[in-house]
Parts: structure tokens; C-alpha cells; sequence
């Protein structure tokens, strides 16, 4: 019989397996995260008939599934697209916090003397579950914009969180050796749950994507050591699965930011003071506005024209207006085109996405790489809600959060139309001088009212 | 280290491999939906939720086990329908890779 | 099937994915070396040769693990001697891609 | 200790999964046997002192690992480079023979009552690697031409394989139910050899390698058997990391040569009598034939050369004479590339290893989908000591063993030339019309000194 929950929870390892194997592709992408889903309702089954339950627990189960399906259904629907990677961080943290509460009731049962081959796994899964959920929550508030989303540093931190990290080790230690102190490991929850708070604080809300990728990896881990200390097949594979996955997707995210993850981590510490100077002394300089006459007459004649598509886009829902703009411009022989960045928007893949829901054609949508030295041939970029991913301050400005992040040549083309609402800056919080280039036109407004505006002067050209 | 300690790590070292393995060269565009993904995975820890909440007696006890079992499931249900929301929007771009794209007329 | 055995299929079944997982995206171009390398591999059959040949005592079984032991000990080392062999030749194209390539005059 | 010893087999078989990996990218290959060897010394170290030796038991080990590594050493170092495949065989025919004789020995060990845990994988290991055996040997035979090449059909011939295949699996269902039948193992093999040559028998020596590579994973997957028996570790995942690595090369292999497994093993069938139809009756046919100033006047007064290099540029040593001969050519202007078959030669990448040795830029030569549209625009295709691959009759003639197989396009160039010694067939052993066309130039003789005498013509117009 527990012959055969072994072959289900196998079966379900599989089922881990070949979802995230089909996750890689767009193609299969969905039935992927179906066959992964069927992968858990395997598990979950082959679990429960082997519980002995008591009347209390019978009825914490049925409580607890009913609240937390009821809050993971009614989250998931609810949230906004924008929205989705400040989910992903809450239901992140929820795991990290279940792993490591899963450790300390396994510990509570063993009492004052746990082995060492339970406590080990056991102290492990508290301490990176703790550091998971509190980063989590952390990085939820900063891209939910309930604190800045600009690094928080102060002088001697790189030392404190030193020491922090030297305080758990020591505990850790303390706890496998000596292990009769009573609830040592709720000490040690909360040195971790302090550490998971300064570990994310100083890094920028621009970075979040990567960091949660970080934190769902340390999940992950805390699952799988969960899986040594209940001897079940199923955590450990699992966990590891996305411990191992995790983890390189963290290090392809910071890849394709042109970074290192060490720089995305621990990059901002001593920095902030540097960009401060920087951004002062650059007020009064002006900015030139055009027309939607001028800038129709000027795209309607132009020959190439790139589209740099970005948050404002998705925030106005001004996909469609962009594509019928496109469609008049190509009906006129202009070369319409889309430089996609790969961190333009909210989420990577946020442009595809946006964009192939108003069917723009794919062969239009173009990666960084294949684009940036289309730039200098342009006559216009057309900057839709776009700002970080085509700021010069990325090159040029060493102390910047965004410095060493590669951007879009939009600077080297003939003229720059830059369609936004204000001059406030995008989500690094941070001046773009590529505003004040003389070769650059503000449009300023909602994107859709705009792109709409232009396609009718465009029509009367 | 007994020999299930043993075998255990053996499958851990397996998995790393698998893991690493499976998610080399996935394209960009596809990095939140995987992310995501291997999120709802982890929520596999209901499974030890359900463990420590079924034998449940003691106030402490309890009190965890009821906290558990309501993350993990927040973390598999929320996980995976969320993961399913962003997917479906990868359709459009499908119909228009697999049809030949509308050319503006 | 006892655990022992469950154990060892799990084993089985992780190695599948891994070992599809790492050969996929070959070059045409290694594919007789792997296929070489790959077969030096499964000549780890030489650790059961010497097991069973280190107990022989009966005639047959003297002649059984005799056998396997020399079959078994070509397999490793005539495998991992003639990939390198072929793998050595590859060396010429990496130096041409590494230093830029020598332009004819 | 048996701790020790169970470490050990896991870092071999990390070892090995790491060797595999780097063994996939020509940069790092060399160093990934090397890894994999590691991990054979270890494994084999954490062997040896778990032996309990009998007198006779450690003499034949001494005598026996004496004799292979002689034999393997010398086998693999003496072999010339154009016999590297059928070395692969036999060495391949090792192991599988290896595997089944490990089997018996502990099925002979367990005497007429094997629990079926032990019997079970035993007889998969003996009948596969009785197969893998045979089959080898019979590969052997095809490519080292002690056979004839071409695919050996009778009447009747599936229902004959049919029968064998049932065979076996019948006794293997006796000898797991009643178990008792002294020797019956013994049956069983002799079964599974005949299988293994009837196998081998109608596939075509064109195809060896993909039949090598499968034979590969079928050992592999007798090893892993084994390792059931013996409750090994190493030698199951190693025999599965081979079995599924090799399933899935063998895959790539047949669809490098454009044709699904099933046709490559099976396509023989019935197919032999229609060929000798079609070739009848082209005897008498006229071939068109140049001198070498003829040739070099047309060479040097072309725009555009593609070369294709096949098995005869190999046997004649004459890369470095070809090399010659386009640098002069693109010194005169001419535009040079080479056209690489994916099977053309012995091995798969055998013609990027010779010209590489020769110092070929890599930017030169073009795999088959790259160049086959460019083959119309060619003034001059010149074919050394290649030939199948540029038989139409991969297209134009249903009943060949090499239909349906892509070949280059050098039928679309202006003028092709043919340089080798005679009007012999190539591998597949089929006459080539592209011989006789109207458009085709032959210039008889080594490829060497054809290509030596070219050059210096070259030089001379
Ligand atoms: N893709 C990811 O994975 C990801 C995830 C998290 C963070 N990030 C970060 O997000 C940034 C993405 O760069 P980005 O250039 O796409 O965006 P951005 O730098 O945040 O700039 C967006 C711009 O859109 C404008 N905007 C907002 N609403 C608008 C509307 N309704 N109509 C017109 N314009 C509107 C804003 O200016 P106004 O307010 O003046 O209108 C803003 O300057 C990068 O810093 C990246 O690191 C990316
Ligand atoms: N690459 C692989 O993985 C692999 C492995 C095994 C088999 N194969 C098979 O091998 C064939 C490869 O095609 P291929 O076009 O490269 O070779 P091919 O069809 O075997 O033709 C080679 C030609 O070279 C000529 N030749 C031999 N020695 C020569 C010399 N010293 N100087 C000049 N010419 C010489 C021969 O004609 P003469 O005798 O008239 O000179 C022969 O026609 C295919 O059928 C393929 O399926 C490939």
C-alpha cells in the first residue's frame, strides 16, 4: 500500500518534470502549468489517505484549505496584469513562511532532543522560509508602491546584515549542539525574519522581478529540506526542482539585464549619495513640445520609424491605438517597427504580451540585440510610455541605480518623440536626459488620447 | 547519515540536475510565467502542512498547523491560476505565429 | 517491490530526464563522439563483471567473469581512448574559432 | 563505510551527467571524457574493496583487465580514422556482452528460484545485451566490408523477425513462471543473438551509425538492468543516463539524414527488388570527361565555387590540397564555400574535423540548409570524392536505399565536376545519374593528385 503512494507521489514528480519542461515554450506553455496543477492534485491525493487525523486537525485542514483556496482564487483573479509580480512575491512568501511553520511543528514534536539528521533539514528549512517570506513581503511593498521602491541604504550596512547573518549561523550552531533550549528556533525565526528585511531593503524596485525569482528559489530549497525532515519523495524532488530552476532563472533575469546578480543584490550599497549629486543642478534646462499636426506631417513622411513600446503603454491600454497607427504609417510605405526591451514594462514578456493581444505582427516585434543598430538609420522613434529602458543615465551615469543596464539606442536617431503624461521619471525614479535632447519632441498626455489624436492628423496628412 | 538520508540526497542531487537542465534557454519572454509556475509548484508544502495539521492536538500546534495549511493552499491555488491568467494571454501571440499575421491593409 | 527496488527506479526515472535533458541540442558534428563517449560509459558494466568474477570458484564461473571482466575492461578503456582520439581532432576547429580565422591571401 | 562507497558511486554518476554535458559543445568535449573517466576510476575504486576475491576470482580479474585494457588500448589507438565507427561497434558489442554475461552469473548465483526482483531485470539484461551483441558484431561486419553493405532481404523476412521476437518473449514468460528449467537462460540468449543479427541484417550500411547509436542505448539499458540485480547505484543511473542519451541521439542522427527511425530500421523491407529494376538498362550511357587546363580555365574564371567534399577527399588525405585550391581561387576573386552533408564521409562531422585540420575558416563551410538554395547560382560545383551525397536518386527513385534522404543540390549548379578515380558507386552502393548529365565534368583520379595538378594549372592560367 505505501508502495503505492510512493509510485504517486513518482508520478507526480513527473508531472513537475514535464510542466516545466513544456513552462519553456509558449507554445505548450499553459497545458505545461495544467499538467504541473495535475502534478499537486496527484500529490495532494495520494497524501491524504495516509493521515491519522485528529478531530481538531480533521477541522483545521477544512478551514485552512477552504480560506486559503478562497484567498488564492479570489487574489489571483483579482489582481491587475501590472500587478502580477507583487502576487507572485505574496504567494512566494506564503510558501517560504508554510515551510518553515512545517519545520518548527516538526521540531516542537521531536522535543529537546531531535536528531541531528531531523534537525539539521529542520533549521534550514526555518531559516531560509523565514528569510523567503519576510524579503517576499518586502518586495511586495515596494512594487505595490506601500514604501519607496528606491534602495534603502544607510552607512555600515553591508556590516550589519554581516553580522546579522553571523548571529543566525551561530544560533543555527547552538541549536544542532545544544538543542534543549526550549523554542530557541522562535529566536531564530525572527533573526531571519530581520534578515530577510535588510537583505531586500537596499535593493531597487526595479530589480524585484529578479530578487523574487532569488526568494521563490529559497523557497524552494526550504520545501526541499522540509522533504528531508518528513522523509517524503514528493517535497524533496519538488523543492529541489525549484531550488534548481530558481535559481538560473535568477541568474537568466540579471542576464538579460545586463547585470550580474551580485550587482542586482548588493549593487546599491554606498551609491545613492553619488546619483543624488548627479540629478541636482539640472533643473531649468528646457524642453521642446510639438504639435500632433507637426509630429503626424513628420511620421507620415518619414521612411523607418521605430516603436519603443513600454509601462505607459500597458497603463493607457493604448495597444491597439499604437497598432493602427503602425498599419496607417506601413499603408503609406513607411518601415514601422517595434524595438522591445527585454524589462520594458512590468514583467518580462509584458510587450509580447500587450502587443500580440492586438495582434500586432510578429515579425514587426523586435529583441534589443537584433534592433539597437537599426537606431542610427531611423528617422523617428516613437517613445509610447516608455522612460528607463531608453535612459542614456544607463551609459553615462556610474552612481545611477540603472548604470550598466543595456538600453535601447533611441538617442541615435533623427528625431525622438517621447509620448507621456508629465516629465516625471519612470520607475527607477530617476531624470532622463534623453527628454531634454534637443532631437526631442514631447507629446505629452495619456498615451491612447494621444496615439488616437495622431492617427486622425495622420489620416489628413 | 542512514542509508533513506542517503538515497534522499541522492534524489536531490537528481533533481538539481533536472531542474537545471529543464529551464536552460527559455527565451524572456517566458521568464515571469516560469517563475510563476515553479511558484505554484513549491506550494507542495500543503503536503507537509497537511502532515503536522492532521495530528493537531495541542493550542501550538494547532495554531500552526491552521496557519500552514491556509499559506500553502493560498500558495498552490493562488500559484496556479495566476500562472494560467498570464498564460492565456500568450494566446493572441500564438494565433499569430501559427496564422500567417494579418499584413495591414 | 520492495523499498529498495522502488528506490532504484526512482533513480532510473530522474536519469531518464537527465540524460534526454542534457543530450538534446547536439550539433550533427558531435554526434560521433558522444555516441562513443555515451558508450564508454555503460562500460561501468565492468563494475559488475568484478563482482562477479572476484567470487568465481566453479569452472563456469571462472569462465563467465573471465569473459565479462575482458569484455568489460575493452569497453571502458578502448571507449574512452578512441573518443579522445576523435575528440583530439576538434581541436584544429577550435582554434580556428576562437583566433579570428586565418583570411586567405 | 558503505556510506563511503554509496558517495562514491554518486559523485561517478555526477560525474558522468557533468562529462555528458560538456561532451555537447565542441569547446568543451576533450575535457568532458576526461570527467567521464573520472568518473569511471572512482566508481571502480569504490568497487574493488568491497570484493570478497577468491583465489581464481582475483587471478582472472588480474588476467582479465590485463587482456582488455590491452586490447581496447591498441584497438582504439591502431584504428584509422575512416574506421572510428565500426571500432564504436565493437566496442559497444563489448559491453552488451558484458551486461548478459553478468546477468547469467547471477541468475546461475541465485539457482532455479530467482525472486522475481532479481530475475525480472536479469532477463531484460540478458536478451538486450544479447542483442546489442550480436547486432554490433553483424555492424562491424557491414562497415569494415566483410559483408556486403547493401540491406540482406528475403520473402517473408518481418514475419520471420516477428516469430523470433515472439519467441523470446514467450520463454522469457517461462523462465520467470516456472524458473526451474536448468539452463534455460541459455535458450533465451541464443534467441536473443539470432534476434540481433536479424535485426541488423536488412538495414543498409549507410545507416550503421544510427543502428550503432541504438545499439548503444540497448546496452545501456542492459547495464541499468544489471545494476537492479546488483543493487547498484552507479551502474543504473550510468546505464540509463546511456540508454535515454542514446535513444534520443539516435533520434537526432535519423533525422539528420532526414528520415523517421521506423524507415531507417525498417525501410529495407521489400524494397531491394524495385532498385535492381531501376538500375537496369542504363548501361551504355556516356560520361562527359575534361583535362585539368580545361578545368582550371573554368574555375578561375568563375564568380562563385561550391565545393563538396565527401569520403574520398578523406580516404585521399586531400584537405590541405583543397585548401590550396580555394585560397587561390578567392585570391582571383572567386567566391569559395564548402557544402557540408551532414552524412557525408563515415561519421557525423567527419568532413568539418578533416577541414578544420586543414585550417578551413569556419565562415566557409555551410551545413546543407544553409547553402542547397544557393547551389542555382553556383557557376561551378566541384564534388570531391563525394557521391551519395549528391545522388538525385535520394528524390527521383522510390525503391533506393537512400530515398528520401536530402541531399545537396549540386544538380542546379552551371557545371558540375566530379573528382574520383573510377565510376564506382559510392557507400550505398548505387549507381548516380548526376554522373552522366550533360552539365557534368569528370576528371578521373586521386583526389589529391587531381586537386595538386588543378592548383598548379590554376596558378598557370
Ligand atoms: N519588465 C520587467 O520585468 C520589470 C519588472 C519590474 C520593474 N521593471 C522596471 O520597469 C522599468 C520599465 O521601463 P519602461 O521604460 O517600460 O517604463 P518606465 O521607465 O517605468 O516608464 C514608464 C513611463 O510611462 C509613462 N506613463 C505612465 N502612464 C502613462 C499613460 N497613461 N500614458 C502615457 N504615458 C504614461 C510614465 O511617465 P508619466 O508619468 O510622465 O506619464 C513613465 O515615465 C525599468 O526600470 C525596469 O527595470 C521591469
Ligand atoms: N557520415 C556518416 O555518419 C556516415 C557513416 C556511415 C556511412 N555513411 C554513408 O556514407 C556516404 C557518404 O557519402 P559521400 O558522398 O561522402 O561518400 P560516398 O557516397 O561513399 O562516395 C565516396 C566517393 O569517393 C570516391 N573516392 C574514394 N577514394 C577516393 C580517392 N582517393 N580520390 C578520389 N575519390 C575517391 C569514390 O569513388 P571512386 O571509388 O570512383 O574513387 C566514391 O564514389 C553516405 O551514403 C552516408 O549515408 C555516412
Amino acid at each position: 500500500m505505501s508502495l503505492f503512494y510512493a509510485l504517486a507521489y513518482l508520478l507526480a514528480a513527473v508531472l513537475f518534470i514535464l510542466g516545466l519542461k513544456q513552462l519553456s515554450s509558449p507554445k505548450t506553455a499553459r497545458n505545461g502549468n495544467f499538467t504541473a496543477a495535475a502534478g499537486m492534485v496527484i500529490a495532494l491525493g495520494a497524501t491524504v489517505p495516509q493521515l491519522h487525523f485528529t478531530a481538531a486537525g480533521a477541522l483545521i485542514i477544512l478551514i485552512g484549505v477552504v480560506i486559503g483556496a478562497a484567498v488564492g482564487t479570489i487574489g489571483a483573479r483579482q489582481v491587475k496584469m501590472t500587478q502580477i509580480p507583487q502576487m507572485v512575491a505574496l504567494f512566494n512568501g506564503a510558501g517560504g513562511a508554510a515551510a518553515a511553520l512545517v519545520a518548527v511543528a516538526e521540531l516542537v514534536k521531536f522535543g529537546a532532543h531531535p536528531p541531528l539528521t531531523e534537525a539539521l533539514p529542520s533549521v534550514f528549512s526555518i531559516v531560509i522560509g523565514s528569510v523567503s517570506f519576510a524579503g517576499s513581503l518586502v518586495a511586495f511593498a515596494k512594487l505595490q508602491e506601500l514604501m519607496t521602491g528606491t534602495p534603502i541604504t544607510y552607512p555600515g550596512q553591508q556590516l550589519v546584515n554581516g553580522l546579522l547573518a553571523a548571529a543566525i549561523f551561530g544560533f543555527v550552531i547552538a541549536v544542532l549542539a545544544i538543542a534543549s533550549i526550549p523554542f530557541s528556533f522562535l529566536a531564530l525565526m525572527l533573526l531571519a525574519l530581520i534578515l530577510g528585511v535588510a537583505f531586500v531593503l537596499p535593493i531597487g524596485g526595479a530589480d524585484m522581478p529578479v530578487v523574487i525569482s532569488l526568494l521563490n528559489a529559497f523557497t524552494g530549497l526550504a520545501v526541499a529540506a522540509s522533504g528531508f525532515t518528513l522523509n517524503n519523495f514528493a517535497l524533496i524532488v519538488a523543492g529541489t526542482l525549484v531550488g534548481a530552476s530558481g535559481s538560473l532563472l535568477t541568474k537568466l533575469m540579471s542576464d538579460a539585464m545586463g547585470r550580474s546578480l551580485g550587482n542586482v543584490l548588493f549593487g546599491a550599497f554606498g551609491k545613492v549619495q553619488a546619483v543624488a549629486g548627479a540629478a541636482a543642478g539640472k533643473e531649468g534646462r528646457t524642453v521642446r513640445t510639438g504639435s500632433v499636426e507637426d509630429l503626424a506631417t513628420l511620421l507620415a513622411y518619414s521612411r523607418r520609424v521605430i516603436i519603443v513600446p513600454g509601462y505607459g503603454l500597458a497603463v493607457a491600454q493604448a495597444q491597439h491605438a499604437v497598432r493602427e497607427l503602425a498599419d496607417l504609417l506601413e499603408k503609406r510605405g513607411v518601415e514601422v517597427n517595434y524595438a522591445i526591451h527585454p524589462v520594458a514594462g512590468r514583467m518580462p514578456g509584458h510587450m509580447n504580451v500587450l502587443l500580440a493581444e492586438a495582434n500586432v505582427p510578429y515579425e514587426q516585434l523586435k529583441e534589443m540585440d537584433e534592433i539597437n543598430d537599426e537606431f542610427k538609420n531611423a528617422d523617428v522613434v516613437l517613445v509610447v510610455g516608455a522612460n528607463d529602458v531608453v535612459n542614456p543615465a544607463a551609459r553615462n551615469t556610474p552612481g545611477s541605480p540603472i548604470y550598466g543596464m543595456p538600453i535601447l539606442n533611441a538617442d541615435q536617431a533623427k528625431n525622438i518623440v517621447f509620448m507621456k503624461r508629465s516629465m516625471r521619471p519612470g520607475f527607477a525614479g530617476i531624470d532622463n536626459d534623453l527628454l531634454y535632447d534637443p532631437k526631442t519632441i514631447m507629446l505629452f498626455g495619456d498615451a491612447k488620447d494621444s496615439l488616437t489624436k495622431l492617427v486622425s492628423a495622420v489620416k489628413a496628412a | 547519515m542512514n542509508s533513506e538520508l542517503l538515497n534522499e540526497f541522492t534524489f536531490f542531487v537528481l533533481a538539481v540536475f533536472v531542474g537545471i537542465e529543464v529551464i536552460s534557454k527559455v527565451p524572456t519572454m517566458l521568464h515571469t510565467p516560469l517563475m510563476s509556475g515553479t511558484n505554484a509548484i513549491h506550494g507542495i508544502i500543503l503536503v507537509g502542512a497537511l502532515v503536522i495539521a492532521a495530528g493537531a492536538s495541542s493550542p501550538v500546534t494547532i495554531i500552526l498547523g491552521l496557519v500552514a495549511v491556509v499559506l500553502a493552499t493560498t500558495n498552490v491555488v493562488g500559484g496556479f491560476v495566476v500562472t494560467d491568467r498570464m498564460l492565456e494571454m500568450f494566446k493572441g501571440r500564438q494565433t499569430t505565429r501559427t496564422q500567417e499575421p494579418v499584413k495591414p491593409k
